[in-house]
């Protein structure tokens, strides 16, 4: 089974470590096509950051090396503390040498690991960046869920639609009726769905039916508190969620790696509140003592 | 004698991590999964120190060690001062029907 | 790269044609890391074996505090091969860590331990031992 | 839809698997990384050039400075486009959420990082400034350093952290090691040097050209440093508090 040429033995003798990281990698990839939340995408991002940075620091291993810090008998500042009693011509030369080509490979290869030093750090920046963008989101639309936000956008476009609607009417009708009748534009948007918004018609039509990101997340804050009584009255719109259900799920990340306790019994709530109030009690009445002083 | 000595430890820490990763996968509660993670924080400090060994360089691998024990300490604080911010998911649930019997 | 001609450890092909034996110092770190080895193992099977969260804490936090700080202070006498400056400023760097981990692991211990209580993870009793439905579980 | 996501999943493990199949064995010394005269010329000649025992840190701030300096750029800039789009976005009333509770400061941890933040911060100086000669560099101290803080703003609370380190401070020093860095290398351009050409250094200080270069060096670190560090409590401050810099994690 494990001859040589075979597939087996190459995955998993000689290329063992290859088949390591393209797991991770696929893990991760996995990761952020499957997942509806976008904080699981961005762990599966860092795990295929990983596996990339294993695989560079991989790279650098020689057989039989050590690590890129010069050994004490290479480096000319450590000469000076280690005594090299064995030959004292050497000591004599206290001056920077270029390292033997046959001690060259006695040092693993530096550059990856240069490489994947920074690399980490743009990592570092580019997560907290991404987990700004995250909480973001969060705030314009009450949830990090990635369905939950298409349909969120979706019913907000619903929302801006009519005015759209409004103008087929109006073209199929002068098309039909011979463009007489220029003032019925208020009457058929009073009967349509819009009515409750009679301000927002004329900026809606002046901007483009398909307003730009930017415009989106800028009225988020606005118009979600007026869409979720909306939904809750029609349940034909967007999605059925009701936004109780939708901040459960928007709570989710922060416990959701819970699972339900074995044997929740419903005294524990009031044993509870009789354990910890009155030790919050105390500690919160007296003035902070343990703050240091400022 | 010591190289044996340095493989062995490092081996039967291995060994002796499986149990404690399989109290990450199962563990009923996130504090034990934290718990786990916390002893493999500072057994990862020892395997350093083992490699070190191994090497005969370990004055380089004992600042990794020192800074990966300070990481996991930092780790373990914001868990679960991150934890204890936050209520439970049962507990939320409660409060939302007892909200939605009111209403 | 067949089996035979594994080398991805130099130091140990150095060693294996020159075994030294241990000087006393090291002798005393050998076993030193063994006991550590030892207590390492009751905290594996507790964090197996333990039925809740606070036991196996107790498993956890003490026995990996006490394991860690052996086996590192055992290496660090494994590390003494001579008493020159530079093995005893070593050593004190490996002490170093065996101090930070002594002040460190048990407050983390602590905090998780609070964190559990406020987060209302209460403590098995004797009643969750008769329940026949905690035991299944 | 999870199903349909392994399809491409399995493409890209099945073709990165044959490709595996061209890439040098584990350790090998025939791989073209290890042959390439790049690898071999900063492993020969680290020591002649710079003096510095550490070829990670010689290459990270010598050899390849311009690109170090455009990471800790890229590290600036992602802390102020946190601090951007964080900045007065969230509530303005500290209303407290229904899912958090109040947490007091704990006594043993506070007291525990009161012991450890003077200690954590002199190794990260020790890392920070001994870089040359062991592992460590700006990078690590960087991270140390901002760890410390983000310490002492867990076990209390944030506004503590920012009596010690003011969130203005953030910006001037995360600014401040990006122009440390930078001036270090316009000042050799100045002595007739190319830009980050260390070497030009000695016509000012009394040092040789191989000793300049490990000082300046050491210079570049404290830069990448100060940016690391303020980025890291920047992100911090921002990320657990939506920008708002009051009552944190």
């Amino acid at each position: 089974m494990f001859e040589d040429g075979t597939i087996i033995n190459e995955l998993l003798i000689e290329r063992l470590n290859y088949l390591i990281y393209v797991v991770l990698l696929l893990i991760g990839l996995h990761a952020m096509i499957a997942k509806k939340n976008l904080i699981k995408k961005l762990i599966g991002m860092s795990i295929f950051q990983t596996a990339i940075i294993l695989f560079y620091v991989s790279i650098g291993v020689k057989e039989g090396s050590t690590i890129p810090v010069y050994l004490p008998e290479h480096d000319l500042h450590g000469s000076h503390s280690v005594p090299s009693d064995t030959n004292e011509t050497s000591h004599f030369e206290h001056g920077p040498f270029i390292v033997d080509s046959s001690l060259v490979r006695g040092y693993a290869n530096p550059l990856p690991h240069v490489l994947m030093l920074t690399a980490i750090v743009v990592g570092v920046a580019t997560l907290g960046l991404a987990l700004a963008l995250c909480l973001r989101i969060y705030q314009g639309y009450g949830t990090i869920e990635e369905d939950e936000v298409l349909a969120k956008i979706e019913r907000q476009e619903m929302l801006s639609k009519p005015s759209i609607v409004v103008k087929s009417v109006d073209s199929s009708k002068t098309t039909n009726s011979k463009a007489e009748k220029p003032p019925s534009k208020p009457k058929v948007s009073s009967s349509s769905p819009s009515t409750k918004r009679p301000q927002a018609i004329p900026k809606t039509k002046a901007k483009a039916a398909s307003t730009s990101a930017k415009a989106k997340t800028s009225r988020a804050k606005s118009v979600s508190p007026k869409a979720k009584p909306a939904a809750s009255k029609s349940t034909t719109t967007g999605s059925k969620k009701s936004p109780a259900k939708s901040k459960t799920a928007a709570s989710k990340p922060t416990t959701k790696a819970k699972p339900k306790p074995k044997v929740k019994s419903k005294a524990k709530p009031a044993v509870r509140t009789k354990s910890s109030s009155p030790a919050k009690k105390a500690t919160a009445s007296k003035p902070k003592p343990r703050t240091p002083k400022k | 004698m010591i190289e044996y000595f340095a493989i062995f430890m490092g081996v039967a820490l291995f060994v002796l991590m499986i149990p404690v990763v399989y109290r990450i996968g199962a563990g009923p509660t996130p504090f034990d999964r934290m718990l786990a993670v916390n002893v493999i924080g500072t057994k990862t400090a020892v395997l350093l120190v083992i490699i070190g060994t191994l090497f005969d360089r370990v004055d380089m691998f004992v600042d990794f060690a020192i800074a990966y024990a300070l990481l996991n300490f930092v780790s373990a604080i914001v868990v679960s001062r991150y934890l204890n911010r936050t209520i439970s998911l049962d507990e939320m649930e409660a409060k939302e029907n007892a909200k939605k019997i009111k209403s | 790269m067949s089996l035979d001609q594994t080398m991805f450890i130099p130091v140990l092909a150095e060693s294996l044609q020159t075994t030294s034996s241990p000087t006393p110092l090291q002798f005393f770190g050998i076993l030193l890391g063994l006991l550590g080895l030892f207590f390492f193992v009751g905290t594996a099977v507790g964090m197996i074996r333990f039925p809740d969260f606070y036991t196996r804490m107790h498993a956890a936090g003490k026995g990996d505090t006490l394991s860690t700080m052996l086996m590192l202070s055992g290496f660090g006498l494994v590390s003494m091969e001579d008493l020159s400056m530079g093995s005893w400023l070593l050593f004190f760097k490996i002490m170093g860590v065996v101090l930070f981990i002594f002040i460190t692991c048990p407050t983390s211990s602590h905090a998780l331990m609070r964190a559990a209580f406020e987060d209302d993870e209460m403590p098995m009793t004797e009643k969750d031992l008769k329940k026949p439905s905690a035991k299944k579980k | 839809m999870k199903l349909l996501s392994f399809i491409p999943v399995l493409v890209v493990g099945v073709l990165l698997l044959y490709a595996a199949k061209d890439f040098p064995e584990w350790g090998s010394l025939d791989a073209p990384a290890s042959k390439s005269p790049v690898s071999s010329h900063f492993i020969a000649n680290t020591g002649v050039d710079t003096e510095v025992p550490n070829m990670v840190t010689a290459v990270l701030a010598d050899y390849r400075g311009f690109d170090t300096m455009f990471e800790t750029v890229v590290v600036f800039i992602a802390g102020m486009a946190v601090l951007a789009i964080l900045k007065n976005s969230g509530r303005k009333k500290l209303v407290k959420r229904e899912f958090e509770v109040d947490a007091e400061p704990d006594l043993i941890v506070t007291n525990t990082v009161r012991l450890l933040v003077p200690v954590i911060q002199i190794f990260a100086f020790y890392v920070l400034a001994h870089g040359h000669v062991s592992p460590g560099g700006g990078f690590q101290g960087g991270v140390l350093m901002g760890a410390s803080f983000i310490l002492v703003a867990l076990s209390w609370d944030l506004e503590t952290a920012l009596i010690r380190f003011p969130f203005n401070w953030t910006t001037i020093l995360g600014g401040l090691g990006v122009f440390l860095y930078a001036g270090i290398g316009l000042l050799s351009m100045f002595l007739g040097g190319e830009f980050l050409d260390y070497s030009e250094l000695a016509n000012i200080f009394t040092v040789s050209r191989e000793m300049a270069r490990y000082h300046a060096m050491l210079g570049v670190e404290i830069g990448v440093g100060l940016t690391v560090t303020a980025i890291m409590f920047s992100l911090y401050a921002n990320l657990s508090t939506e920008g708002r810099h009051q009552r944190g994690l």
